[in-house]
């Protein structure tokens, strides 16, 4: 049974983290009492009745009595929210979806892409210890993080580079859970390199446009391997790699 | 009728509190709806289609918002009528108010074949028959186009089952007023007015759609003036009771509906975003009426 | 066609730098758009409808403006094809750019006399048939819902003029490829998708619709995806020109249109807001061009 | 000819004049320098999609280089206009219509119905003499001009009563032009007490849902005595009373 609630929740503070990269607070105990590493919120981008859908936003990190969220401005919804102010009052629905699955005391690896680890906060505050290896274009797309290692494309931070450089089967080996988390095709270029015996800790938070984002209208379906699809906004966000049909879910495009 | 319209309904013999049903489709077949406790202000709860076969329906994406409305192509994604039986309904009886259950098929047969393993549950108290599904043997036109199609759909289902059902039109081509004749002389207790609109975008880079099946369902707040014309239209027509389907996003939309000759009104893509939406819209109702 | 695609167009043996039409009904017959000098990026003109008899049109309101969108009830009001002939085009013949005459018929025979009289004039380049008038002796339903009525009108057109011409189908009904299929069987040189969805409005207070003649023509840019889906249906099915007419706003909206099909792209509504739309939508597609 | 042209307006400043009724001038030596009384503009109400259409609204006053709109809030386009603020730029079309049809040196008689003599200001200042009848509901529907006769309904302002009461045939005689403005219930009631030799003299100044403003869409029309329609927005808004084909027109309502 889901704890999702619908909230009107005040935002605290607004921050530009990075070009076109915005962090917004929100106070709401409702949702940061229950939420878990790995979970998302639907959010109305503004109190007009376009756009017609909310927008799915990975839970980035509990603060005191409530949570932040961390996103790109990429299109219309993303930017009405960036335009949020403190003391404004956005309607939110959360916590959603599975999250990561992590045992206690897990020993974690996270491999993220670009703006993809924005989630990865909330599970590094969670987990006892975590490895965080990060790639990204440029300087402009490194979120930070306290302890990580990065690769930049342009080699402007860190060494010049895919994430995949970082993948190392000593990280693998020691690592209970395997968490990665960024663009589709990062994802699937990290999965590529992952040796076959390692696979089954990977997990993977996916990606798809969303409808309601509480399992109702069956809009945001992510192909399997034993078949058919799953349900990214309740079966997910967080998938096993060895479930996911990564040639059919590349076909979809986003 | 008496104007302003009554929230207040009658329709198939019940006594309804709130004329709002929520549409087919948006609404899965209730358990979230249990989970989120959103059911305040609900009339009654229309499933999702059902076929005889499972269906994984159409690959994604599935969804694309446009500015002003959204574009579906789920493709009838079902888990076939055998387990609806089994494993769902069970768990929709739960529901505090009234279930009607979508009935999806590819072929004349396929609708009573679904409806005739559904009459073996008590957990809903009619059907809506989607005829606006591709008709396979037909080249894939939808049912709903061909009154005499519909008049034979209808027959079918009407054959298997003494609960009421309503027909579930198409805007889509043929004349709307025949096909609702053709639903109501075949047996059926109510139409639905209406499915969705084709609609499509193009991304003008790559001359490609971005949902696979090129074609998809549209809907949006502003497409409510083509359903109360229709809605107007079919109410002068038939005799039975009209379910309005598609365009509401306010109260006053709803009592627009009713006033049309709507006996009971769906709610749909407005739950993607207020999944609150039926409790908000009596409310609004409420306000209006004291005016 | 190659993606994304130019604005230059060529449409019944002639060059256009811009693919922007001004649908008939919302700019008169060019005499008020000489006067505001609003024709820059205007590729050519459609008038309002002509018909054989004068026609006083419907009775007031006309129009009426509902949240995302305008409904209209006109009535087709206009002087009549001899007062046009002998007072307004020599006026219109001075526009800038290429002219087509939209007409209006209440018989399959009317199209085509409208038309004998204006061949005498050469102001216009070719015409627009507008099937989606009622047609009373079939009842009040649109020509364009049946293709066979479709084809006769065509056909009708085509022996009394040499010049080509676009049958204006109508999304109210019947299958619009079928019709447009039937348009060019009859001779049509192009196919116009499509003339405005059927709305309406209710006074929920009264139960009365506002406009007299209860359903109106309804559009709004929030309509875009459904033309776009049924100019891609229509282009993929016929070897003339399609025209579209509908949703358009936006540079954008245009280059959708041009990708799904469309030769030419009408604007009508967005006029009422900006006279000047046509440049307006030139500029913005040539920044997206540039992008 | 028409001398309308499309002006990106300056607002120079806003005032709420009565309750629910809002004078906003604009800067627009365009539209000023062209402008007769009775012709209106048409004003976009905000940069967003919608609403569809613009708004008509009569010249009020014209300033030194610009103009004043006085309108009541009475629904979206006319809630989005009262939000305007001084620097706001608002498309505006205009002068658009025909106007009163003044000989030069004329005596005017201005007949008023509440808002509906939002215009006479414009036409005061452009006669040289000018008697004005003004009848409101009350108080609070009264638009103070320069000298007037006023009439309410509830007494809250001159007499007690409806300004039939206060059109007597000294004025209509002396009149070289009657002019009548405000709702249409109120036109016809004034119409009603004019003796037949004296409405020739009698201009009415109309009003219908528009689209366009500018003679295109054929959607303003007004019935006419002689049969058929004229256009609202350039064949009027003003007419002769006797051209107006009263009883069609009060069925249309509005
Ligand atoms: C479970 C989940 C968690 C997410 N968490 C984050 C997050 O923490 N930070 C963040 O920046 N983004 C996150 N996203 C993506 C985010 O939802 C989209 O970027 C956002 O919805 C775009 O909205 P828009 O109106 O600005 O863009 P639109 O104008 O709708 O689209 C712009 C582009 O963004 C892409 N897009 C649109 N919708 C989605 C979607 N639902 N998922 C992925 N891509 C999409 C499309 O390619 C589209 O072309 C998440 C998505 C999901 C499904
Ligand atoms: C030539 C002309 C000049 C006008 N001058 C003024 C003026 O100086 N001051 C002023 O306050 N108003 C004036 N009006 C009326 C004004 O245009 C309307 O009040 C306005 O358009 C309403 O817009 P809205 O979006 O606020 O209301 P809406 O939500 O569109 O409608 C609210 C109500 O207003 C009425 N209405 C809507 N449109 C019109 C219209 N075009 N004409 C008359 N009534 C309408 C309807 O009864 C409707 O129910 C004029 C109208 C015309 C045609
Ligand atoms: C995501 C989605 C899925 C739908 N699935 C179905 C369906 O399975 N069967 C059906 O008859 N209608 C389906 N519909 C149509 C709705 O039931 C409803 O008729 C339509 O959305 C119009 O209502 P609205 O404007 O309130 O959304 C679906 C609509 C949406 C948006
Ligand atoms: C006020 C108005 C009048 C119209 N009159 C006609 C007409 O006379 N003949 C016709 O074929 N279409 C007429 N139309 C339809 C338009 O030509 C056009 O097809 C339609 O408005 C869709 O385009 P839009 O969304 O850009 O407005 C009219 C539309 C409007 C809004
Ligand atoms: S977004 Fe609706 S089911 Fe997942
Ligand atoms: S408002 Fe368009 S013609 Fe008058």
């Amino acid at each position: 049974m889901s704890t999702a609630r619908d909230f009107d929740c005040q935002v605290t503070y607004v921050e530009q983290v990075l070009p076109g990269v915005v962090k917004v607070a929100f106070d709401c105990s409702g949702i940061s009492s229950s939420a878990a590493p790995g979970q998302f919120v639907q959010i109305e981008p503004s109190a007009d009745v376009f756009p017609v859908t909310r927008r799915p936003i990975t839970i980035n990190r509990l603060t005191g009595s409530g949570f932040e969220l961390l996103f790109d401005v990429v299109g219309r919804g993303t930017e009405l929210m960036a335009r949020m102010q403190p003391g404004d009052i956005a309607r939110v629905l959360g916590p959603l979806g599975s999250g990561w699955k992590i045992p206690l005391q897990s020993n974690c690896l996270l491999i993220g892409g670009g703006l993809g680890a924005a989630g990865f906060q909330f599970l590094i505050d969670s987990v006892d210890s975590a490895r965080v290896l990060i790639g990204a274009s440029g300087l402009e797309r490194v979120i930070p993080f306290g302890a990580c290692h990065v690769v930049t494309e342009d080699g402007s931070v860190g060494e010049k580079g895919l994430v995949t450089s970082l993948v190392t089967e000593k990280y693998l080996a020691e690592a209970d859970v395997i968490a990665v988390c960024g663009p589709v095709a990062m994802m699937e270029a990290v999965w590529g390199v992952i040796p076959e015996k390692y696979r089954g800790k990977v997990q993977i938070s996916t990606e798809s446009r969303m409808g309601c984002g509480w399992g109702v209208c069956d809009g945001c379906s992510i192909p399997m391997l034993e078949g058919g699809y799953r349900k990214c906004c309740t079966e997910g966000p967080v998938f096993y790699g060895t479930e996911i049909d990564w040639k059919r879910w590349k076909e979809a495009g986003l | 009728m008496s104007f302003p319209p009554s929230v207040s309904r009658n329709f198939w013999g019940r006594d309804f509190d709130s004329p709002i049903m929520l549409a087919s489709g948006t609404s899965g077949f209730g358990e979230e709806l249990l989970d989120l406790q959103c059911l305040a202000g609900v009339g009654a709860v229309v499933t999702k289609a059902v076929s005889f076969q499972p269906r994984a329906g159409n690959p994604p994406p599935r969804l694309l918002e446009t500015p002003f409305g959204l574009l579906n192509s789920i493709g009838l994604a079902n888990p076939g009528v055998h387990h609806v039986l089994k494993h769902i309904l069970p768990v929709a009886a739960g529901l505090p108010c009234p279930l009607l259950i979508n009935v999806a098929g590819e072929s004349v047969e396929e609708f009573a074949d679904v409806v005739r393993v559904l009459e073996k549950s008590s957990a809903h108290i009619g059907y809506e028959i989607n005829v606006s599904c591709p008709n396979v043997a037909d080249g894939g036109a939808a049912f709903g186009v061909d009154p005499e199609v519909v008049l034979q759909v209808s027959r079918g289902v009407s054959r298997v089952t003494n609960r009421p059902f309503s027909v579930k039109l198409t805007p889509n081509g043929g004349d709307m007023v025949l096909s609702a004749k053709a639903a109501v002389k075949g047996g059926a207790s109510a139409v639905t007015v209406c499915n969705t609109f084709l609609g499509m975008h193009m991304d003008w880079k790559t001359g490609k759609s971005v949902i696979k099946r090129k074609v998809a369902g549209y809907t949006s707040p502003a497409l409510l003036p083509l359903v109360v014309a229709r809605v107007w239209q079919v109410a002068n027509a038939v005799s039975v009771p009209v379910i309005s389907s598609g365009g509401v996003s306010t109260g006053e939309d709803v009592l627009q509906l009713l006033a049309a000759g709507a006996t009971m009104v769906q709610v749909g893509t407005r739950l993607m975003r207020r999944p609150f939406a039926a409790a908000e819209l009596m409310d609004e109702m409420k306000k209006l009426a004291g005016e």
